[in-house]
């Protein structure tokens, strides 16, 4: 299957790691991937706290870049960028008022034909849990794995559609069926702040700082993530929070798509984990992965 | 105890509210799941439910002041629980595009907030993309702390997760376009 | 009417304890009125007294009967056939009742099952009040039908002490002013000023209880 | 003269008379009774033996009166009805008379139920009123109750009684006054007052049945010692209402105990210019050394000397 | 021997709870002692203090009374009559030496199978421990 | 002619006795209107797609606490043993409705059992089919279905109906400290429920009452956003719970359970009524007082009878001519006291329809 990718300005910066070990996985899978001509920023979060015309507007750009391409399947591996895109998708699907006025913006009209889908939701459609563990090289059986959703994956349920919205499995099914252990515990969806982490550092070290501890509480070796942004405050964050709360955690926090790619193979150079903060080294020993 | 009058006057708020947003705040009967499933309810001097009433009331200067709005993460939590369906982050939208356009115009102890959705803003329009390190640079010597999260830079640049400089995007003009437009849409209106 | 209670079992197991068989006599006049020593009373009785005495191994045998009323003989006379079968006699008619049987049945003991209390009437189902003390000169003309002698904790004659409050007598206890309620009565019906008047000393000894028992004596109604 | 008595003569004069009050011993220490009476002497003209107050067994007030006798002060003895039948209770008055006894102040008495004795049986043979028209007429007729016989003396009684205007049925305690004024009675000690309104209103009503003319009228008076003290009484002794403002002001006072006395002086002054009331009972209870502090700062010294 | 020992129950059961919540016992599959007689009566209010006693006196080693909730008894007062029956039994019980456990009451509806069930078994245990009856 | 000293039945008129009502559902609206008819010598067919009478209140419990709190859960036992025993009810149990032809007053109606199909002819169609309860795992926030010790009222009632106890689904113990949320399904405009299903604030105090005689040493809280009183003795019981200093009603609306499968430390956050600030508690039993709704398939039914519904999908009642009536929970949420009320009337109407008047 073929699909528009929205790699956002995260994947295209500080979350390479993402974006490498996507790429990685979506080849291994056999899920194409085609970067959006032109694609611009999202405009999360400060569109929408602007005007309401602009966060319809600003993600309409990409997703009308889309659909001239020829798309009508769109990947956003980020929350903020996917829960725009959605959200954008939505409202106009809703409001013709609306979307005949962002449609006088844009250069080429957007028809509103581009579903946008995170990667999640693209395997499981595309490959399906039936199907994900025949590629598996290496058992990561033993480790425990704490999957970790973010807040706007599956919230609102209106606009996002996907999963349960308050408890979601997709991550940990796809995990699990391919040999993984994940965890049953009660955080997977708390937001962790990122929307504070330039002006109020002090709350996402807060937020961050009750994630890793209920994950921790319930016994993680590793937190397994789907956005970058969740990723920076979780993975990065760990030495302010020993600052702060003088609770040392050293959890390391992976991508979903960097488990993936250890199972079916790659290397972990491949998959950016040099670019982690919190190594993986000691979680991840016993399996001679690094 | 308060005594409060509804009248033209308390229901302007919740009228402009209505008529930018769609949202009727109304209709909150304060159960307080807002509040409560609230990830940053700690952070704010009026809770999302306490605000719903202040707005109902048509209590502007409370709801503005408290400052509420910016603390806000969109987390889209209490959206999804509120047994009424309002869009509360909506509505919160809606509060802070008063305040970025200038309609209002109220003491607000969290200005490096907005301040920073200006600059994001800007920043988007110049390269069509977030150009993190000078969103994060720029804000800090605005803000006059410089230094903030400086722990994190390092380590950040030496694993390649920090870009220098910016990177274009091929999309920047159109953009562009699209942002004058907006603004002079909204500037007329 | 008059009012008893039975008295503790074990009181009653005490003086039984030198008999092996016994008649429980009740009465069926005011005792039955008040449940304290009817046929069902017997019953009561009966059964616990022999589960009792069976419990301490020393079986008791025991006749039941019921007169009409134990206070006048000639009812009492019915119970002469069980009563020369038995050791003793368990009474539980009031103490008049109980006298009436010793006297009939001289050469045999007979003991009290109950405590006589007093006259008085039912307040409710289970209540009884005291409501005479059978002086033998009724003031209740005077008192507006509320007497001060059964009803006030003084027995005072000349209106209430300085204790009455709110309608209730000094001792507290919910126990209400007879005093208070003389006045109310008398104030309804039109009649305060019978309060006004001085009830002089009462004549205790002629009229009531320090002269051995009075006797009351109708020449028209002797045979 | 019916009786000769200091009291008598002091009322009889139109003088303000003052009387304490003085409880006797739970035992035969003559001391306690010596020792309260110098705290009262030069303060009061006579001075009120309690008769086993509520019911608790104590000196008998006769034995106590002729102690004070003793000492040259003047008892008015108590005698309530409840502890002896009409023959035991003139029998008394005999005695007392003898001794020198010449004031009686003729009551029913506290229940049993409040003293030490709960299982006693009261008698009440004859109650307070008829007790006041028995001592009358062996004072008056020269006889003893319901006799012909004259008794071998002469039984010089100023008779007195207390009245309740704080009791209930509030109409009726009026009229209880006018009956024991009927029955004889020379002077009237009322219950502690406290409430001056409905003291006020007794008082009016008493005017309007002509009775304030017939009787001296000696008007009751504790001084307070502490607010929980006042709480106390106004909860739980029968017959006292203390009004809210008394009990603020005892709470807020740094020295209660001044405050108690300061309100004390103020009724007194306030109950010295009443119609009617020709003299005040202050009732000191366990506080009779305050005596001469309270009747100093009411003005009531000196003493005047009646003869 | 006390081991051997199986306690004899009186139960006196309401027809309008405590027989109802008898049968159900059955439908639950669960088990009552054997030893356990039912008697049933039209209400609670019905017991005589002499029937409860003679039950006593003629061999039960205890006896139950089961009676409708208080405030539901379809004869207004029956089961608030068979308790304050019960206390006066109560003191007649303890000056003559005879254990007040013996003479017991349960207030419940026509679906507390269970409740009946636990109530009698635990009645049985309690008699167990307190041995037979001292007046058989 | 009537023959002297013969009973006659209240409202029993000529022909009267002939006539037979087919009732849908043996719920209490069904039974109680069937033994309404009955005796006034009208007799009923029942219809009733389950193996045993009773409906949804069939499996409640007792909620007596040191004494009666007026549940009613005893008076449909009373009923469902009376309408088994009267004459003149005929019971067909695991039946369903089939074609329906005839007029009013004359219905032809196919039924089938089990395999069998049989033809009755009725003169009313009662429709007395009940509610559903709302689906709680449409609340995901709450956990039921994944938490094990999140529970609806409705199972703790089964629960405590045939065990007699409260226990914690996870392991069996008897829990210490037990929540009941209510609003769970009702006034609430995301799933389209904007109607107060009435009876759970009553039914969910009933159950705190008879929970904390039962078990004296269980903390209960009740979240709440405001509280409906429903019957005659609503407000003495609301007065003793508030007595009760175990027993915490909180105006507050949990926004999430926090926990596992089988956590018997199921934290949620509230508003503390004196601090006004928000705090996190941990309870072991989670109880949903879950809403009543109009059943999954109350739309072919209403096909089938041409009966009216209101906005919110229960059923109103339709032309008095129609020959068929609705009584019960169908016509929108009440307890077994409200429906008994309204059966006994609707059983009047059909009464009065049958005998012309």
């Amino acid at each position: 299957m073929r699909y528009a990718y929205f790699p956002g300005c995260s994947l295209s910066a500080s979350a390479q790691d993402y974006d490498m070990s996507l790429k990685w996985v979506c080849r291994f899978l056999g899920i194409e991937l085609q970067e959006v001509r032109d694609w611009v920023c999202c405009g999360a979060s400060s569109a929408h706290a602007t005007s309401h015309l602009l966060s319809v507007a600003i993600p309409a750009i990409s997703l009308s870049h889309a659909e001239q391409s020829g798309f009508d399947q769109l990947t956003a591996p980020c929350l903020a960028c996917l829960s725009r895109m959605k959200t954008a998708n939505q409202q106009m699907g809703a409001d013709q008022a609306l979307k005949q006025k962002i449609n006088d913006l844009l250069e080429d009209e957007y028809q509103g034909t581009v579903q946008v889908l995170h990667p999640l939701e693209v395997i499981l459609k595309d490959v399906g849990l039936d199907s994900l563990g025949k590629g598996v090289q290496k058992r990561l059986s033993g480790l425990k794995v704490a999957c970790y959703y973010g807040c706007v994956l599956t919230r609102p349920p209106k606009v996002c559609q996907f999963d349960n919205t308050e408890y979601p499995m997709s991550m940990d099914n796809i995990l699990r069926s391919v040999g993984m252990e994940t965890l049953d515990w009660a955080y997977k969806t708390e937001c962790c702040g990122v929307s504070m982490t330039l002006t109020r550092a002090d709350m996402v070290v807060h937020l961050a700082h009750k994630i890793l501890r209920a994950a921790k509480e319930v016994g993680a070796d590793v937190i397994a993530v789907c956005c970058p942004l969740c990723h920076a405050n979780l993975d990065m964050r760990q030495n302010q929070i020993a600052d702060r709360y003088g609770e040392r955690f050293d959890i390391p926090v992976l991508y979903f798509t960097q488990f993936l790619g250890i199972v079916y193979g790659a290397y972990s150079r491949e998959l950016g984990f040099h670019r982690l903060m919190v190594s993986p080294e000691r979680a991840l020993e016993n399996y001679g992965i690094l | 105890m308060m005594k409060i009058e509804l009248t033209e006057d308390t229901q302007k708020l919740s009228r402009e509210i209505q008529s930018l947003t769609g949202e009727n705040v109304n209709l909150c009967y304060q159960c307080r799941k807002c509040s409560i499933g609230c990830p940053a309810v700690y952070e704010m001097t009026l809770k999302p439910h306490e605000m719903m009433r202040a707005i109902q009331l048509g209590l502007e200067e409370e709801v503005f002041q408290s400052g509420t709005v910016w603390i806000c993460l969109s987390c889209e939590t209490c959206n999804t629980r509120c047994p009424q369906d309002i869009n509360i982050v909506r509505v919160i939208d809606g509060l802070r595009e008063l305040v970025m356009s200038g309609h209002v115009d109220y003491f607000n102890p969290h200005p490096e907030i907005p301040s920073m959705h200006r600059l994001f803003l800007k920043l988007v329009e110049r390269y069509g993309r977030i150009y993190e390190m000078g969103l994060a640079l720029i804000l800090n010597l605005k803000m006059v702390d410089p230094f903030k999260d400086i722990d994190m830079a390092w380590p950040m640049l030496s694993r390649g997760k920090l870009k220098l400089l910016p990177h274009k995007s091929g999309g920047v003009e159109e953009l562009r376009r699209v942002m004058s437009k907006i603004r002079e849409i909204e500037g007329e209106s | 009417m008059i009012k008893a209670e039975q008295k503790p079992v074990d009181e009653i197991l005490d003086f039984l304890k030198p008999h092996r068989k016994i008649l429980l006599a009740g009465c069926n006049a005011c005792v039955a009125v008040c449940h304290a020593g009817g046929e069902k009373e017997v019953g009561i009785l009966s059964s616990a007294l022999k589960m009792a005495r069976k419990k301490a191994g020393q079986k008791i045998e025991i006749l039941e009967d019921c007169s009409t009323r134990q206070c006048e003989p000639e009812f009492v006379q019915e119970l002469k056939e069980k009563a020369e079968e038995v050791e003793a006699v368990l009474s539980i008619a009031c103490g008049v009742g109980v006298q009436t049987v010793a006297r009939m049945f001289s050469d045999i003991p007979v003991y009290p099952g109950l405590n006589t209390t007093f006259m008085g009437e039912t307040d409710e189902l289970g209540v009884w009040i005291e409501r005479c003390q059978a002086c033998g000169n009724c003031v209740l003309h005077v008192t507006g039908g509320v007497c001060p002698v059964a009803r006030c904790a003084k027995q005072l004659l000349n209106g209430p002490c300085g204790g009455s409050q709110d309608g209730e007598c000094e001792i507290g206890n919910d126990v209400p002013c007879a005093w208070q309620q003389i006045y109310d009565r008398l104030k309804t019906i039109g009649q305060l000023h019978r309060m006004e008047e001085i009830i002089p000393v009462k004549k205790w000894g002629r009229e009531s209880r320090d002269k051995g028992p009075r006797t009351i004596s109708r020449e028209d109604l002797k045979l | 003269m019916k009786s000769g008595s200091n009291l008598e003569k002091i009322l009889e004069k139109g003088l303000f008379a003052v009387t304490g009050e003085l409880g006797p011993p739970k035992g035969n220490d003559i001391e306690v009774v010596k020792k309260k009476a110098e705290f009262l002497k030069g303060y009061v003209d006579a001075i009120n033996i309690t008769d086993n107050q509520t019911a608790i067994v104590r000196m008998s007030s006769i034995a106590a009166g002729a102690l004070l006798v003793q000492m040259g002060l003047e008892p008015v003895i108590q005698m309530v009805t409840r502890d002896r039948n009409r023959i035991a209770m003139q029998s008394d008055i005999f005695g007392a008379t003898a001794l020198g006894v010449k004031n009686i102040l003729c009551l029913t008495g506290d229940h049993q139920s409040f003293g030490n004795q709960v299982d006693s049986k009261n008698v009440h043979d004859m109650d307070s009123i008829q007790l006041i028209d028995c001592v009358r007429i062996m004072r008056d007729g020269g006889t003893i109750l319901g006799g012909e016989e004259q008794i071998e003396g002469q039984i010089k009684m100023f008779i007195g009684a207390a009245a309740n205007p704080f009791g209930d049925p509030f109409e009726f305690r009026v009229i209880r006054l006018a009956k024991k004024i009927n029955a004889g009675v020379d002077f009237i000690q009322t219950q502690c007052i406290y409430d001056m309104k409905r003291f006020k209103e007794w008082m009016r009503m008493a005017g309007d049945m002509g009775l304030i003319e017939k009787v001296h009228i000696l008007a009751g008076v504790t001084p307070l010692k502490s607010a929980g003290m006042a709480r106390y009484m106004n909860k739980n002794v029968s017959g006292i209402t203390i009004p809210d403002e008394f009990i603020n002001r005892m709470a807020k006072a740094q020295k209660p105990a001044e405050e108690g006395i300061k309100i004390c002086v103020e009724q007194i002054e306030e109950l010295k210019e009443m119609d009617g009331i020709h003299g005040v009972h202050i009732m000191a209870i366990e506080w009779e050394h305050k005596m001469g502090q309270i009747t100093e700062m009411a003005g009531l010294l000196p003493r005047p000397a009646v003869s | 021997m006390v081991e051997s020992f199986s306690p004899r129950i009186v139960a006196f059961c309401c027809d309008k709870s405590g027989y109802v919540a008898a049968d159900m016992v059955g439908k639950l599959r669960l088990s009552l002692p054997e030893s356990l007689d039912i008697v049933r009566v039209p209400c609670a209010g019905r017991i005589d203090a002499l029937h409860l006693l003679q039950a006593l006196e003629k061999g039960a080693d205890g006896v139950l009374i089961f009676a409708c909730h208080e405030e539901n008894c379809q004869s207004l007062t029956g089961n608030i009559r068979a308790k304050a029956r019960m206390g006066y039994l109560h003191g007649i019980m303890e000056r003559i030496g005879l254990e007040k456990e013996r003479l017991d009451l349960c207030n419940l509806a026509t679906n507390n199978g269970a409740k009946f069930a636990e109530t009698v078994l635990q009645k049985f245990d309690e008699l167990k421990k307190l041995g037979p009856s001292p007046v058989e | 002619m009537i023959e002297p000293n013969k009973a006659v039945t209240v409202g029993q008129r000529p022909g009267v006795a002939d006539q037979n009502v087919l009732i849908l559902g043996s719920g209490i609206a069904g039974i109680t209107t069937a033994l309404e008819l009955s005796e006034m010598g009208i007799s009923s067919t029942i219809l009733e797609r389950r193996d045993r009478l009773g409906g949804q209140a069939a499996v409640f419990a007792c909620k007596a606490s040191e004494k009666c709190n007026k549940c009613f859960a005893c008076v449909v036992d009373n009923q469902i043993q009376e309408v088994s025993r009267r004459s003149g009810i005929r019971i067909l149990t695991e039946s369903t409705l089939g074609k329906i032809s005839g007029d009013p007053g004359r219905f032809k109606v196919q039924i089938q059992s089990g395999g069998n199909e049989s033809r009755l002819e009725a003169s009313v169609i009662l429709v007395a089919t009940g509610v559903d309860f709302f689906n709680a795992r449409q609340k995901p926030e709450y956990g039921y279905g994944l938490f094990q010790n999140v529970i609806t009222a409705q199972d703790l009632d089964e629960m405590l109906h045939a065990k007699g106890r409260v226990l914690r689904p996870s392991d069996g113990q008897v829990p210490s400290r037990i929540a009941f949320f209510q609003c769970v399904g009702s006034r609430d405009e995301t799933i389209g429920h904007l109607w107060c299903s009435k009876v759970c604030c009553a039914y969910a105090l009933r159950f705190m009452k008879a929970i904390r005689h039962q078990y004296p040493e269980i903390e209960t809280s009740f979240f709440y956003i405001d509280i409906q009183p429903l019957g005659r003795s609503f407000e003495s019981l609301l007065e003793a719970c508030r007595q009760d200093e175990r027993m915490h009603l909180i105006r507050s609306l949990p926004s999430k359970v926090y926990g596992h499968r089988t956590s018997t430390d199921l934290r949620i956050r509230f508003i503390d009524p004196v601090s006004g600030g928000i705090t996190e508690e941990g309870f072991d039993l989670i109880v949903l007082s879950i809403g009543m709704t109009p059943r999954e398939d109350a739309d072919q039914v209403a096909d089938l009878l041409h009966v009216p519904k209101n906005e919110e999908g229960f059923y109103r009642s339709p032309p008095p001519d129609s020959g068929i009536f609705v009584s019960g929970a169908c016509k929108g949420p009440r307890d077994i006291g409200g429906s008994i009320i309204d059966a006994k009337a609707t059983a009047r109407e059909i009464a009065q329809y049958l005998g012309g008047v």
